[in-house]
């Protein structure tokens, strides 16, 4: 390869200097930003996983898996997972490759920054590229690949039910400018490198199409056109990236390194948030995942919009979808970027302006303490049904069943009402009275002396794991600790008949990771049968406290939808593990609903 | 004979409709899906406001429609709509070409059990309205036989005026049954203290106001206003129920040796079914709908479908009565127009 | 002002004439269902919080209703935001969502 | 209001009062609040009039108090009572009239358990007799003094010099009546007007000129209350009724107030002071406050009087914007002479309520 233009100039080139400059600077100095807003301990955290071998080494493999692979899509569809990685991984290539072939050919121009992007404009070919045949077919293959990405891009713009996406976000003018332009660079491409494929060589692609113009056009004027276009193209591109669903590109890049680092949302809009907002790819997955969608209600309330309306500032607009959310956590399960859509929300609600603070410091536990100390015993179980457990008493009189039965020693400590766990007020974002309330639970709990706490609600469940840090106390529940006593021979159900279907609740599924133990128990009793959606994908009761604002007269067409996926391989029973969800759907069910305790202490003798 | 008439459902409503138009003399057809007519009143003990025993009522209707076609344990199982009628096919595999269908299907007593936190069905000292009429036909009930009652509760509007219960509707009844109730436990266990919980006192009817003096003077019930919110079980088995005094304003417990719970009228099911055979749709409260609320809550949209009694609402026995009189006539005025 | 040893007891009548209504109007305004409460008590009687702190959702609102924005702020305090109350409603009111906008309302006062 | 209908009730309650020959007791408290306006009732009605009006100086106080503060058992003012009594057939007289609505109200009382407890009354007799060796009589009639007023008061207008109207305009006064309580609250049949509508002080109003005005606390009690102002940390919920009815009252802009009890004159006059105080609010116009009279010496004004001879130098609230008003003629430099021409002492002036 030899140059052809001695100074390896031409100013077509500076449209796409001037975009790379922006977007670069512009990346920059927002990901320095992000980076500061952590606080102090985050930060720390964040920088010493950048030199931590194994995490150096999750983040490759993540970048490399998601964000040019994008392995989640293809789990989810083919098509769409082919569509972005063909275009993600197909660019990438191009890229590298283009720098490897200026590296081989020309190394005294790889300080050039656009030399390697415009290579064959640049270059003619000599003899001694014979060798780079395979580099030339290589390219040529890359840039077929991205062509094919880009028009299942296009066909998904107009069909996108083809892939799997019933319903999709509406792009922002801006973002069609992105978009056109993006769907643009790539042939115009594949047209500037055909021009001059008989200077600077080519493959199967640019090759025949060289020769085809020459057959049409004739001359050479157009060559230069078309490298302009192309340049132009991608400067469009690259300046208004920051503007659109684009910037999840580089942002991913920054908050797979920060998921990685462990980090949480400590402030609704700076720092990991922001990272999160930004990375929202506005791809939509998360519209048909919400349960809240049913019969087109509610489509504007999902994570999507949330993130959008974030970007765009629209305070109130951020209110209505971060009150109205259920928090179920399926968006989450379904992201492709990982966006945590109900700790985003919490993370909303919690910087609100009340202008009354609860407040708890004049309740007075020492009774209660008192009472649960007089009976203290390291052995004893002690069992916290919870509040909504107080409408369901057929859940605490199963385990009480359950609990003699297996001759467990136990002490039900809300028999005649307790406090409540806290998660309830921690939803509404009011993490202080959260804290003051667990603060006085935990005093309770450690007076009682017991080695492990039983819990019938998942509600409670999440909050006691995650919140209470209760060293030496083992909290288990009661679907998880039903499953030890079978498997320790002290509980032997018989197995009954029954066509069960187990729904995950929320808070115990997607919001603990259990998923196998109430099924393993079901299957001791009946047979077990599986909802449409279910485990992570479960659809929400649409009970859940998550919601603020969302009326009772709103929710039964969710009930309903859950319903209907419950009942897909028509069980006749439904069973669950938490007593919102058994009351909810008790209200619209036309077959039994029990309690996963309920089922079980019926199998016991 | 004249033209035939078929009449769905044979409790009040059907009884009284089949004996006017006996009277007319029409031959009516009447079918009861259960094996006696009666329907729940037959289930009953005493009605008020006389304490009339409701067999009685029972009895003196079925007594006099003896001539009439009666099918019990019969169900419809499909209405064809004809030119000048309708054909309809009963489950015992007759099959009559009428031209008037009276729909007097009546209600369905709330499932108690559906309000899980009375624990109907969960404790043993729980039950119903039903239940304790059948204790006082019967004499037999573990949860009252043998046991030492010196406590009773009644919880009023179980499932009526409640939307988490699916009907927002007064069953109309139950206030008025549950004074009856309280009163008639009051008699037979003298030393008991008797509570009633309820949200406001609905007594509409003929001597109601009078029965609430007697029960307040006489049988010295108490009277709380408040909706019971949650019951649970102590070690003697029990009833604690939770509800909140609002008078004083102070949330309140007290135990219980008995807890009756008001179910109350909820639309029959299986009479939307039947209904929506002949095109009869139901109205917002989930009850048949009829062709006008006011004047004429007999006749539906449909041409021939009449309805009488609490297939359209709660209703006291008087009132059903009454309508079921004038479906009767209404029936006869539209055969004659027909002819 | 001289200070006679004693002062004004305050009236034990409540004037309906002069309650003064903002704060219920503007609940309405944000939560018209406010205004579907039958005063039935089953939220209080359910209420996690009650035992513990007084707080009634009933007597939040009838106090709201009778211009007793103090009282009815002082019980606010202790909610816990459980929504137990809002379960049992039998009119369906979400009453956990009135509290967190009466807590809020109170704050524009202050602004 | 429907005027008609409260002449309806006033005929349902009427009262049946002697003309003449009445045993007069006296008040213990109005003697020292309102000294003048007993010695103007005795003037009016013996020189004025021409009735005969006894009085006793052996009379003592009916143990009202004593018995409304809980410090006596109604035996003990029944055999009070009972010597006023014995005074009185001693004396000759069967017509009883009282200064004192309280002593009214506990006449009353008394005679009427009498009735229901014969036995009682025997009781009494025979303590009566133990303790000072008196019989009695139970007199044929009782009356208050405003009952002697009401039933004079045409004959009064005929001799009136200056009536209840802004010589100004024409216009009548706006008066305010309150009624003690204790005169028809516990026996409405015993009042004339009966407990609702009373009407023997809003009849003297009319008849001198004046408009009685009707406002929603008409009826309520003026704050005294005995106990609630006796004990001290009461005291807030006697100036609280007090309060209430000044609120009630001020939107109709009242010249005066009139009443009939020694209590009610006296908390209605200095209260306003306290209040003007407490809450810096007056209730009268310009800043002053509004002028507390009893019927006696409304009387006296109207049958031209020299105020000062009334007595009325010792309110509280200044009469002279009323007066003025009226067109009563007085002498500023002599408000604060003593009969002997000599000055008596000059009250501090208030901070917000205007006095002169």
């Amino acid at each position: 390869m030899i140059d052809r233009f001695a100074s390896g100039f031409d100013p077509f080139v500076i449209p796409f200097l001037i975009g790379m400059a922006f977007v670069l600077v512009y990346c920059i100095i927002g990901a320095i930003r992000l980076i500061l807003q952590l606080d102090a301990e985050d930060k720390k955290r964040f920088f010493i996983s950048l030199i931590t071998p194994k995490t150096i080494w999750k983040n490759l493999k993540d970048l490399f898996l998601n964000c040019l692979i994008h392995v989640k899509l293809w789990k989810r569809n083919r098509m769409l997972g082919f569509m972005h990685s063909s275009i993600a991984f197909g660019w990438f290539m191009l890229i590298l490759l283009g720098h490897i072939e200026c590296f081989i050919y020309m190394p005294h121009r790889v300080k050039l920054f656009y030399y390697p992007i415009f290579f064959n404009y640049f270059v003619a070919e000599n003899e001694t590229t014979i060798g780079g045949s395979v580099i030339f077919f290589l390219m040529d293959f890359f840039l077929l690949l991205v062509l094919t990405g880009i028009v299942l891009a296009i066909i998904k713009r107009v069909r996108s039910r083809i892939f799997g996406m019933r319903r999709t976000t509406k792009p922002s003018l801006l973002d069609r400018v992105g978009l056109y332009s993006l769907w643009l660079i790539f042939p115009l491409r594949l047209i500037a490198e055909s021009f001059t494929a008989h200077i600077s060589g080519g493959s199967f692609l640019t090759i025949p199409m060289n020769m085809m113009f020459k057959a049409f056009l004739g001359d050479q004027m157009n060559m230069l056109p078309t490298w302009w276009a192309y340049s132009i193209c991608l400067c469009i591109f690259m300046c208004v990236l920051p503007f659109t669903r684009y910037m999840h590109i580089p942002a991913e890049m920054l908050l797979i390194p920060f998921r990685n680092a462990g980090l949480t949302i400590k402030h609704a809009r700076r720092g990991f948030a922001k990272a999160q907002v930004y990375s929202c790819p506005n791809c939509g997955v998360c519209i048909d995942a919400c349960p809240m969608s049913v019969k087109k209600a509610n489509i504007k309330d999902t994570t999507v919009y949330l993130n959008r309306n974030i970007r765009r500032g629209n305070e109130k607009r951020i209110e209505e979808i971060s009150d109205k959310c259920l928090l179920c956590g399926k968006c989450t399960a379904v992201c492709q970027v990982g966006v945590d859509g109900p700790q985003m929300r919490i993370a909303q609600r919690s910087i609100r302006n009340y202008g009354l603070e609860q407040d708890y410091s004049g309740i007075d536990i020492t009774p209660f303490k008192e009472a649960v100390a007089a009976e203290a015993s390291p052995d004893r179980v002690l069992y916290f049904a919870g509040c909504m457990t107080a409408l369901t008493p057929a859940i605490s009189r199963a385990m009480e069943s359950v609990f003699r039965k297996a001759g467990v020693d136990y002490a039900f400590m809300d028999k005649d009402g307790g406090l409540c766990c806290g998660r309830p007020i921690l939803m509404a974002g009011r993490f202080g009275q959260a804290r003051q309330i667990i603060r006085k639970n935990k005093e309770i709990i450690k007076a009682s002396g017991a080695s492990t706490l039983v819990l019938s609600c998942p509600i409670c469940y999440k909050v006691f794991r995650e919140h209470y840090k209760l060293e030496g106390i083992r909290v288990v529940h009661h679907t998880e600790y039903m499953l030890e006593l079978v498997k320790a021979g002290r509980l032997s159900p018989d197995a009954g008949s029954d066509v069960l279907v187990y729904h995950d609740p929320c808070e115990l599924g997607r919001g603990s990771g259990i998923y196998e133990q109430p099924r393993e128990l079901l299957r001791h009793t009946g047979e077990l049968v599986e909802a449409e959606q279910n485990r992570d994908m479960s659809i929400c009761c649409g009970g859940s406290l998550g919601s603020l604002t969302l009326g009772f007269d709103k929710r039964e067409d969710l009930t309903r939808n859950a319903l209907r996926n419950l009942k897909a391989g028509n069980p006749e029973t439904i069973v669950t593990a938490c007593p919102l969800c058994k009351t909810t759907f008790a209200m619209y069910s036309d077959i039994p609903v029990e309690d996963i305790a309920e089922t079980v202490n019926k199998h016991l003798k | 004979m004249k033209d035939n008439i078929v009449i769905v459902g044979g409790g009040i409503a059907g009884m009284e409709a089949a004996r006017q138009l006996l009277l007319l003399g029409y031959k009516p057809i009447l079918v009861e899906k259960s094996d006696h007519l009666g329907g729940h009143v037959a289930d009953w003990h005493c009605l008020f406001p006389d304490m009339t025993p409701a067999q009685d009522v029972v009895k003196g209707l079925v007594e006099q429609i003896k001539d009439a076609n009666i099918f019990l344990e019969t169900e419809v199982s499909f209405i064809n709509r004809m030119k000048m009628g309708y054909n309809v096919m009963f489950s015992n595999g007759v099959n009559v070409i009428c031209k008037a269908i009276l729909l007097a299907t009546g209600f369905d007593l709330f499932e108690a059990s559906r309000k899980e936190e009375y624990g109907y069905g969960i404790y043993d000292q729980v039950m119903t309205n039903r239940d304790l009429e059948r204790w006082f036909n019967t004499g037999d009930d573990k949860r009252i036989t043998g046991k030492d009652i010196k406590k009773i509760g009644f919880v009023h509007c179980v499932g009526s005026r409640d939307v988490k219960a699916g009907n927002q509707q007064c069953s109309k009844v139950c206030c008025i049954t549950a004074i009856k109730q309280a009163m008639e436990m009051k008699e037979r266990f003298p030393d008991a203290e008797v509570y009633c919980f309820y949200m406001d006192l609905r007594l509409f009817g003929k001597k109601y106001e009078d029965f609430y003096i007697k029960a307040q003077m006489e049988s010295g019930v108490h009277f709380i206003r408040g909706r019971v919110s949650e019951v649970s079980e102590n070690m003697q088995g029990q009833v604690i129920i939770k509800t909140e005094d609002t008078l004083s304003g102070k949330p309140a417990k007290i135990t219980l040796d008995l807890l009756v719970l008001m179910a109350g009228i909820v639309c029959n099911k299986q009479a939307v079914q039947t209904a929506s055979m002949v095109q009869v749709q139901t109205d917002s409260d989930g009850f048949l709908k009829s062709k006008d609320n006011i004047l004429n809550i007999i006749e539906t949209g449909s041409k021939g479908v009449f309805l009488a009694g609490t297939a359209t609402g709660a209703k006291t026995i008087p009132e059903t009565a009454a309508e079921a009189r004038a479906a009767a006539l209404a029936i006869h005025n539209y055969l004659v127009a027909q002819s | 002002m001289m200070d006679f040893g004693f002062s004004i007891s305050p009236s034990s009548t409540m004037n309906l004439d002069k309650v003064d209504l903002t704060l219920y109007d503007r609940l309405c305004s944000i939560e018209p269902d406010a205004r579907k409460c039958m005063a039935c008590g089953s939220c209080s009687a359910t209420c996690t919080a009650g035992p513990w702190t007084g707080m009634s959702v009933r007597k939040v609102l009838l106090d709201i209703q009778r211009g007793k924005d103090k009282e009815a702020a002082a019980m606010l305090k202790g909610c816990m935001l459980c929504g137990k109350c809002t379960m049992v409603c039998p009119r369906g009111i979400n009453t956990r969502h009135l509290i967190l906008s009466l807590c809020r309302i109170y704050g524009e006062d202050a602004k | 209001m429907i005027y008609q209908g409260k002449q309806k009730i006033w005929s349902d309650y009427q009262k049946e009062i002697p003309d003449n020959h009445w045993f007069y007791v006296r008040s213990c408290i109005r003697q020292s609040f309102f000294p003048a306006s007993e010695r103007y009732f005795l003037n009016i009605c013996r020189d004025l009039l021409g009735k005969d009006i006894y009085e006793t100086e052996h009379h003592t106080t009916c143990g009202g108090i004593a018995y409304h503060s809980d410090t006596i058992p109604q035996e003990t003012a029944m055999t009070i009572v009972a010597r006023q009594f014995a005074l009185m057939k001693e004396a000759g007289y069967k017509n009883l009239v009282t200064s004192c609505i309280t002593s009214f109200g506990n006449y009353t009382e008394i005679l009427e358990t009498w009735r229901e407890f014969p036995e009682l009354e025997a009781r009494i007799r025979e303590n009566l007799w133990k303790a000072c060796r008196r019989e009695f009589d139970k007199p044929e009639y009782l009356a208050h003094a405003s009952d002697l007023v009401y039933k004079f008061r045409h004959e009064i207008a005929s001799k009136a010099k200056y009536n209840l109207v802004d010589h100004m305009t024409g216009e009548p006064l706006r008066v305010v009546e309150h009624i003690g309580c204790h005169y028809s609250k516990m026996f409405p049949h015993k009042g004339v007007g009966g407990a609702e509508y009373p009407c023997v002080l809003s009849g003297m109003v009319d008849s001198w000129g004046g408009q009685v005005i009707d406002y929603p606390e008409r009826r309520h009690c003026c704050g005294f209350g005995f106990r609630q102002y006796l004990v001290k940390a009461n005291r807030g919920y006697s100036i609280a009724n007090t309060h209430k009815k000044f609120e009630s009252m001020e939107p109709y802009h009242p010249d005066m107030i009139i009443t009939n009890c020694p209590g009610c004159p006296y908390f209605l006059d200095r209260w306003q002071y306290v209040i003007s105080e407490m809450e810096g609010k007056t209730y009268g116009r310009n800043g002053y406050g509004i002028p507390v009279f009893t019927y006696e010496e409304v009387a006296g004004l109207v049958l031209g009087f020299d105020p000062w001879d009334l007595g009325l130098q010792m309110h509280q609230v200044a009469v002279e914007p009323l007066l003025e008003k009226m067109g009563v003629p007085y002498n500023p430099k002599t408000k604060y002479l003593g009969l002997n021409g000599k000055e008596i002492m000059k009250p501090g002036l208030p901070t917000v309520l205007k006095c002169c």
